[in-house]
């Protein structure tokens, strides 16, 4: 797909002459841990953890949240220095005490939460730190903006070096990472949840990228809660349970569900249990909602759908295509400069935030940390925020501090928010037990819609068959749901229908039962239309 | 803001109101856009000179008094920028100004006034190193640092002025013996023609002349000192490795210290070089300003360079321009105060008629009907009187100052990791 | 002048020292300001020096309030100084609380007359006498008919140097244009510190015609110098002969000074005090007192000396009356 | 489930203590650096403080220093940072003294009406920038810091405009406030002559009110909500806009009373010498204090106490800058200490958590 003598050019213009960058022989040993450990307090993060990746492959690390992957990843990145063990590339032992080791040795990582200065540009966020330089002190732009746009083609990358970043999709944010090490000359490559923000067809392009790398004998470290994305593309898959390796395994000879035993002891939890729930009745109509931004553009053009008791609308959609937009507006945060809302037969379409709310309207954010919780603010506050109208929390004028906090705990139990208590700061909590608490907020009180964004993302299997299950038993008690997910088997397995987004427009409506990931994936990205990432 | 400290942590980082009015209007400023902006101004004030016969408002003594007074609070401001470009908010400029001033006193009436300088700077440093130790070490909201430095600076100068200048000849417990001044340039046969030219009062050329004789004649080193150090430090965050580094701990340390960055080093780099700049601003008042240190002689200097890099949008132009407009306003008001902002009332008027004519235009109705009503307000005022008080003709700077930050501050963009504190570690 | 090296507290050791002990307060800048505080320091030192007496300094601090200046009178009262004296008119309100509670002590302050009691002697200043006669010699020595006034903060003490001037300039000039500038309002009180406003104002008004400027402004007094130098005008100074005190090279622009002698004042207040002859109430120090005056040295009054000092016996003589705004 | 309460006390106290043991140290380093003997000053202080009449003018000086750290508290909360409350206690209590001084109104009455003056008059110059932020993206620091110098100059202005004379008098004022209009003081301090402020009381109120609204208020949850998070807060269905606001207006409203004490209780007019610079002090304090209404009340005390005593070491020669060194190295050290406080704390509450969880049997997914 990618012209190899492309690739090859890359080399020429690395900055570092790298003496390893010599042909790999395919069993040789790029990184090799043995014993690590890494303690945090109270919590051991890695234990006595031994892994050993080959070069020239790609090699994949599975686990649940909070197993240890990323702190792994970070020691091996010189972000963590371990507390025990030893750390061997190609061969020679190395103390990495920051990131500049890891980079001199060849090591590169793209994190799992994007790691880019927004109002630099992507050159300057792809050179910070190996900056080209003239006359000893001057940036040399010219010489990055050349090394930059050789290396983009190379790999197909298709990155502008003069773009603002803050003015990038998530795809090409992503593809200005990978640039952001190659650009190092990096040989091992380490990707933290590369593809949990993508769609399938970014997948594959990014897969093909991987392939690429990997034939021109770079080394690929790769994490993902996604089992089918690994089995594909992963040469070995080592699984992490509870900060120790537990095995490495061969892809071909092992399933998604063994995986998932391996990852958790238990079966892998399926999203799909159909029994319709859906009744005629009309919870949420929207009639040609249309946002614009800044510069007039229509982000979300001429929506309209409906929602009906009982029933889960997924939407489906390539990130960036007015989703988040979307959501804002129906939630009256962001001004919409068109349409009609209608929420259980009232036009609610100047409606505050506030009033939505306390009319049934529910919301679990897509950035939990940015619009869902306090951090700083112990969980049973969390309970009252988005709710200080409700009666369950507040009295006229007043807080009610006592049933906010009896309520905080019948969250803590009915949704298993594993916390010692509710006097615990939002922030001690992990990522999973963070949206379940979340959901478990949302879902109490009078509701008869929520807004569900992206809620598993990032959670681990066993929170996200919670959520799920709580999903589907509010929805049997009478919920109607506006699911936006980037995960098509949850969009599928707990969609009664699917809306497509494109560009801001509903473009298609289809039957979740009648679809696969694949037919759906082509869909949001406008079946023919295959500019995008100038993929063939 | 994941980890806010628990005094709250206030800082003029991106709001959500501030990012959605952003949306609202961005127009681009380009180079151009601006030259047009300029010549249109002085245009107006030219206009505005010859209908109202104030000609102190581009004369040369205008001009460069503005120039001496801008100095300091320009260096103060460009102190601010180089640390929030890091991402440390330093509301303590005006202590390490206070440092500043006493220690070019000190230094400078025993070993002359170089020295003076370079001592400024020093302690300047120094004081910028304390904010470094508490805020990117210890972790400590910006601002109350800031506060402490405040108080630290002015007990401290205090003190050491009683111990060091009293019973000194010339000096007491409140200010230093004089300090000699430093040499001033003129770029030469210039100031006659340009004097004569300004005195013919000619539309634009009498203006245009007086600008310049005010800026090529009798300039201070040190003002000369100043503005290669705008430029210089343009060059430094812009062009260079150094300032990339440094501009990105600002917006994003996680992302820095990832490709390997020191955060640390940088941010503390770049404290310590603001507060060496708020010290030679205080340099510069001490010693080209006034010739001796003196008790409350920065007068607030500190605070006022802040608000003209956040005028400046965090932007070394921008910020020396706001720093202009300030010593412009003070020069005008502290001249021939009360026949001068009466004339500035006329240019406000017509300005801000342009402006409100621009916005109708452009559809914002009700914002160009309000603007509309407050020229003619003006315009009223300027009618029906000669002269403007001499209590509120010192309060030009501070209401040019809100006016045009009311005008203009959606388009300001602060770094988005501004104020924020920063430890190692701790990034996702 | 504080070419004396007093320091704070310290009692002059004088063997055969007499057994009053002076209290006096300061108002903010205190001992070393140059300026009217130090001037009371001055009278301080003569009097430690030829009346042996003992004393203690205390200083108001920034922005404090009337209460903190009444417990430095009350701990000076409280620790045994009598006479106790308050320099400024800030003192005023706190006197004249604690005056009554020791009846005593003998209290006096500079500046003011509002506080009056048995116990209080008021010593104040005809100033605008003064800057009558600095007035006329500034319009006698211009040549453009331009002068100028600068005024440190437009408080009523101020003002009284700003009216005397301009009477004096117009006494001698009718159509003499007299420019005026304060350089800040109350509360800020940096206008009494601040040298680079005084020097921005002077330029303007030198630029706009003036040869002569006259300042009431404190600290801020140096860049009015430092602004005639560079523009070849001439300056007056206030409170002490500043030709004494100036830097050397701006001493040649310094035409005169406005003499307010506090240290008279003070000095004279303490030896009626060690004589046993204090009187309560207001004691004006003006023209025919001696107690405000133009200065001489540098001599380059020395051409117009004779029309002066007959202004100065005009003044004296009642012919010609010095308007006094806070009358 | 609240634990470790014995724990938490003694941390909660071991960082002041810290902070004034080292400012202390800093202290004694600048006494011996002067040559001033350092225990002495010490015991001089000591015992300054404790006579009555020093600790009645630590609680007046304490009571308005109280009033101006909350309205900057206020603020705080929400990340606002109000460094106004200087031009608008002193616009509001030149208002107040200017209205009080014109009526004649019965006992009581004619308190109420200067307070609700000084009280708007503050609220409305606070609002100006609370608008500003609200719907012109004005950063509220510099406008602030314009609003404080404009007061400046209106006050000067209209106080000359409506200012009496006074024969004989370099000060200006306006006309005195009638006896119906004061609040006489209160014979707190035994032994003392000097009466505590009758506005003590009032903030006490004030503080108690904080707490109240603040801590146990729908409203004062938005507002923390707010100052956390904003992003959460609008998401949650806060309109931080008329947020932003009312805060602002709110803590104006409260720098409106700081005035108060003095011009009630002790000057009866606004004149020349009135008090200024209590909202940078108010600044430090609610630093000092962090915010709790508690706190602040020490922080003012401690701060008051401080001011009160330079006096006496002015007098005894000892540089009274000693104080403002001390106070700033207090208010470094304190958030220094506090915030290493806090990391411990974390840690602690996060390897709790990881204790807890470890132990706690994991539930499964369904096997
Ligand atoms: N900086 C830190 N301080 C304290 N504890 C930490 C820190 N980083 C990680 N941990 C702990 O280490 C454990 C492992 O975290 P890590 O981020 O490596 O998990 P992960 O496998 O990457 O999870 P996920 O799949 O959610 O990304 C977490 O449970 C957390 O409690
Ligand atoms: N920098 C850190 N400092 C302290 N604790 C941390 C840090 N990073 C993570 N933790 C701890 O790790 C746990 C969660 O870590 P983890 O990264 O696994 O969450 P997550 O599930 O990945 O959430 P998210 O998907 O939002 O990143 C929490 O207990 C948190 O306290
Ligand atoms: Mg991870
Ligand atoms: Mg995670």
């Amino acid at each position: 797909m990618l012209p190899r003598a492309g690739a090859r050019s890359t080399q020429e213009t690395d900055i570092a002459t790298d003496p390893r960058s010599a042909a790999p022989s395919p069993d040789a040993v790029a990184v090799e841990l043995t014993g690590v450990t890494k303690r945090f307090p109270g919590v051991v993060a890695n234990r006595d953890v031994s892994l050993c990746v080959r070069t020239g492959t790609v090699h994949a690390l599975v686990g649940e949240n909070g197993a240890g992957k990323s702190t792994l990843m970070k020691i091996l990145y010189g972000m963590q220095r371990p507390d025990e063990g030893t750390i061997r590339v190609a061969g020679r032992e190395v103390r990495l005490s920051g990131p500049a080791d890891a980079i001199s040795a060849g090591i590169g990582m793209v994190h799992q939460h994007f790691m880019l200065a927004d109002n630099l540009t992507v050159l300057e966020n792809v050179v910070l730190g190996s900056e080209p330089r003239r006359g000893g002190l001057a940036l040399d732009f010219a010489a990055a903006r050349r090394k930059i746009s050789e290396i983009s083609t190379a790999y197909g990358l298709g990155v502008e070096p003069d773009r603002l970043v803050a003015d990038l999709g998530v795809g090409e944010r992503q593809r200005v990472e990978i640039l952001k090490v190659l650009y190092r000359g990096a040989r091992i490559l380490i990707l933290d949840e590369p593809t949990a923000v993508l769609v399938p067809h970014e997948v594959d392009e990014l897969f093909d990228n991987l392939r690429e790398l990997k034939a021109e004998g770079l080394t690929v470290l790769f994490i993902s809660h996604k089992l089918d994305e690994v089995l594909s593309v992963a040469d070995d898959v080592t699984v992490i349970r509870r900060g120790t390796t537990v095995a490495t395994v061969d892809p071909r000879t092992t399933t998604a569900r063994q995986l998932a035993e391996l990852m958790v002891g238990s079966e892998l939890p399926s999203p799909e249990t159909r029994e319709s729930t859906v009744t005629d009745e009309e919870v949420l109509r929207v009639e040609g909602l249309t946002v614009r931004d800044a510069a007039g553009r229509a982000v979300v053009d001429d929506a309209s759908f409906v929602i009906r008791r009982g029933e889960v609308l997924g939407l489906a959609g390539v990130e960036g295509n007015g989703q988040a937009e979307l959501v804002e507006a129906l939630m009256g945060m962001r001004r919409a400069d068109a349409g009609r809302t209608t929420l259980a037969d009232e036009d609610v379409s100047d409606w505050s935030t506030r009033r939505r709310r306390e009319g049934g309207l529910r919301y679990v954010p897509e950035d939990r940390h940015r619009h869902g919780l306090l951090l700083d603010a112990p969980l049973w506050e969390n309970r009252i925020l988005g709710h200080q109208t409700e009666s369950s929390v507040s009295r006229g004028p007043w807080i009610d501090r006592a049933s906010a906090r009896a309520d905080s705990t019948r969250i803590v139990e009915q949704y298993d928010v594993r916390t010692p208590g509710i006097d615990t700061l939002a922030s001690a909590l992990s990522g999973g037990n963070q949206q379940k608490f979340i959901v478990g907020r949302e879902l109490s009180g009078d509701l008869s819609v929520l807004v569900a964004s992206h809620p598993t993302r990032g959670v681990d299997v066993g929170a996200q068959a919670a959520i799920w299950d709580h999903i589907r038993a509010a929805r049997r008690a009478g919920l109607a749901v506006l699911l936006v997910s980037a995960d098509l088997d949850e969009l599928i397995g707990l969609s009664d229908r699917i809306c497509v987004v494109l560009r801001g427009r509903i473009v298609a409506e289809v039957d979740p039962s009648a679809v696969t990931p694949e037919q759906l994936g082509s869909a949001m990205t406008g079946a023919q239309d295959d500019a995008r990432g100038g993929a063939a | 803001m994941t980890a806010a400290p628990p005094p709250a942590a206030p800082e003029h980082s991106s709001s959500t109101v501030d990012t959605t009015l952003r949306r609202q209007s961005r127009v681009t400023l380009t180079r151009g856009r601006l030259l047009v902006g300029a010549a249109a101004l002085l245009v107006t004030i030219s206009l505005v000179r010859i209908l109202t016969g104030a000609d102190d408002i581009t004369s040369g003594g205008t001009v460069s008094a503005a120039l001496a007074l801008a100095v300091p609070i320009g260096m103060a401001g460009m102190g601010a920028l180089w640390s929030e470009r890091a991402g440390v908010v330093n509301i303590g400029l005006e202590g390490m100004l206070i440092l500043g001033t006493w220690a070019a006193g000190w230094a400078g009436y025993q070993y002359g006034p170089w020295t003076g300088v370079l001592a400024a700077v020093a302690f300047g440093a120094l004081g910028g190193l304390l904010h470094a130790v508490a805020t990117v070490s210890f972790g400590v909201d910006h601002v109350v640092s800031g506060v402490a430095i405040i108080l630290l600076g002015t007990g401290t100068a205090q003190y050491l002025s009683s111990v060091a200048f009293e019973g000194v000849p010339g000096g007491g417990d409140t200010q230093s013996p004089p300090v000699p001044d430093l040499p001033s340039f003129s770029v030469p046969g210039v100031a006659g023609p340009l004097s004569d030219l300004q005195d013919t009062g000619w539309f634009l050329l009498a203006d245009l002349a007086g600008i310049l004789r005010g800026l090529l004649t009798g300039v201070s080193a040190l003002t000369l000192i100043a503005v290669a150090l705008v430029v210089l430090t343009w060059f430094l965050l812009w062009r260079t490795a150094f300032g990339l580094r440094l501009r990105a701990c600002g917006e994003r340390p996680e992302a820095a210290e990832s490709l390997g960055v020191n955060v640390y080093t940088m941010k503390y780099a770049a404290v310590v070089v603001s507060g060496a700049f708020a010290g030679l601003g205080g340099a510069f008042l001490a010693v080209v300003a006034s010739s001796a240190y003196r008790e409350g002689q920065t007068g607030g200097r500190g605070f006022i360079g802040i608000a003209a890099m956040i005028f400046g949008n965090w932007r070394p132009g921008g910020t020396a321009a706001g720093a202009a407009l300030f010593g412009y306003a003070d020069a005008l008001q502290l001249r021939r105060g009360g026949e001068s902002v009466h004339a500035l009332l006329l240019l406000v008027g017509l300005v801000v008629v342009a402006l409100g004519v621009w916005l109708v235009v452009r559809g914002s109705r009700r914002s160009g009907i309000a603007g509309l009503l407050a020229a003619v307000a003006v315009l009223v005022w300027f009618g029906l009187t000669d002269v403007v008080p001499g209590e509120l003709t010192g309060l030009t700077p501070y209401v040019a100052t809100l006016l045009v930050l009311g005008v203009a501050a959606q388009r300001l963009r602060p770094p988005a990791a501004d104020g924020i504190p920063y430890r190692r570690g701790t990034s996702t | 002048g504080s070419d004396d090296a007093g320091s704070g507290t310290d009692t002059a050791g004088s063997e055969e020292a007499s057994d009053i002990k002076v209290g006096l307060a300061y108002d903010i800048g205190g001992r070393g300001d140059q300026s009217f505080n130090d001037s009371a320091a001055a009278g301080l030192d003569r009097a430690k020096e030829e009346l042996g007496i003992e004393a203690t300094e205390a200083e108001a601090g920034q922005g404090e309030s009337d209460a903190a200046k009444e417990e430095r009178l009350r701990v000076l009262a409280d620790s045994g100084h009598d006479p106790i004296i308050g320099v400024g008119f800030a003192y005023s309100a706190a006197l004249a609380k604690v005056a009554p509670e020791f009846p005593d002590v003998t209290f006096a302050i500079v500046d003011d007359a509002n506080a009056t009691g048995d116990n209080i002697s008021n010593l104040v200043f005809a100033e605008e006498q003064g800057s009558f006669l600095v007035g006329a010699a500034a319009a006698l020595k211009s040549k453009t008919d331009n002068v100028g006034f600068i005024g440190g903060v437009q408080v009523p003490l101020i003002e009284k140097f700003e009216v005397g001037f301009t009477e004096g300039a117009k006494q001698v000039k009718p159509d003499i244009e007299v420019q005026s500038v304060y350089l800040t309002q109350p509360p800020d009180f940096s206008g009494f510190g601040d040298p680079a406003k005084g020097r921005t104002a002077a330029q303007g008004m030198f630029d706009a015609g003036a040869d002569v400027v006259y300042h009431a402004a404190g600290g801020s007094g140096s860049g009015l110098f430092e602004a005639a130098k560079a523009a070849g005008g001439l300056a007056i100074g206030v409170d002490s002969d500043q030709f004494e005190t100036a830097a050397p090279d701006v001493q040649d622009v310094i035409l005169t000074s406005m003499l307010k002698k506090v240290d008279v004042a003070v000095f004279d207040f303490l030896s009626s005090v060690s004589e046993g002859n204090v009187e309560a109430g207001p004691r004006v120090y003006d023209l025919e007192q001696g107690g405000v005056d133009y200065s001489t040295s540098g001599g380059m009054v020395d051409d117009i000396k004779g029309q002066l000092d007959e202004l100065k016996q005009q003044v004296i003589d009642g012919e010609i009356e010095v308007t006094d705004p806070t009358a | 489930m609240r634990r470790w309460d014995v724990r938490d006390v003694a941390l909660g106290l071991a960082a002041p203590l810290l902070a004034v043991a080292f400012s202390l140290v800093i202290a004694s380093l600048v006494l011996i650096g002067a040559g001033d003997p350092v225990l002495s000053t010490y015991s001089l202080l000591l015992d300054y403080g404790q006579r009555p009449r020093s600790l009645a003018l630590v609680l007046n000086a304490a009571t308005t220093y109280y009033l101006s750290a909350l309205a900057v508290a206020i603020g705080f909360r929400m990340n606002l940072f109000n460094i106004g409350v200087d031009g608008q206690y002193r616009l509001a209590a030149m208002t107040a003294a200017w209205v009080g001084g014109a009526v004649t109104l019965p006992t009581g009455l004619h308190q109420l009406v200067i307070v609700l003056v000084a009280v708007l008059v503050g609220g409305m110059w606070a609002g100006i920038a609370g608008l500003l932020k609200a719907t012109r993206g004005v950063s509220e620091v510099i406008s602030t810091i314009m609003l404080n110098a404009i007061a400046t100059g209106l006050v000067a202005f209209f106080l000359r405009k409506v200012a009496v004379p006074v024969a004989g008098s370099n000060n200006i004022g306006t006309a005195p406030i009638a006896e119906s209009g004061r609040v006489g003081g209160l014979p707190l301090v035994p032994d003392s002559a000097l009466e505590v402020f009758g506005f003590l009381p009032v903030a006490v109120l004030a503080g108690i009110a904080y707490w109240l609204v603040l801590g146990r208020t729908r409203f004062g949850f938005e507002l923390r909500a707010t100052g956390r998070s904003e992003s959460a807060a609008v998401a949650s269905g806060v309109d931080v806009r008329r947020m932003v606001v009312t805060t602002m207006l709110l803590s104006g409203a409260v720098a409106g009373l700081v005035g108060m004490p003095q011009l009630l209780g002790a000057s009866y007019s606004y004149s020349l010498d009135f008090p200024a610079g209590l909202g940078f002090t108010g600044i430090a304090i609610a630093l000092l204090g962090r915010n709790s209404p508690i706190g602040i009340a020490f922080g003012a005390l401690l701060w008051a106490y401080l001011d009160v005593s330079s006096v006496i070491l002015d007098i005894e020669g000892i540089s009274r800058e000693i104080v403002t060194i001390m106070q700033g190295s207090i208010v470094l050290s304190v958030v220094i200490a506090y915030e290493l406080v806090r990391r411990y704390r974390l840690r602690a509450e996060q390897s709790r958590v990881g204790r807890e969880l470890a132990q706690a049997p994991r539930a499964e997914v369904a096997a």
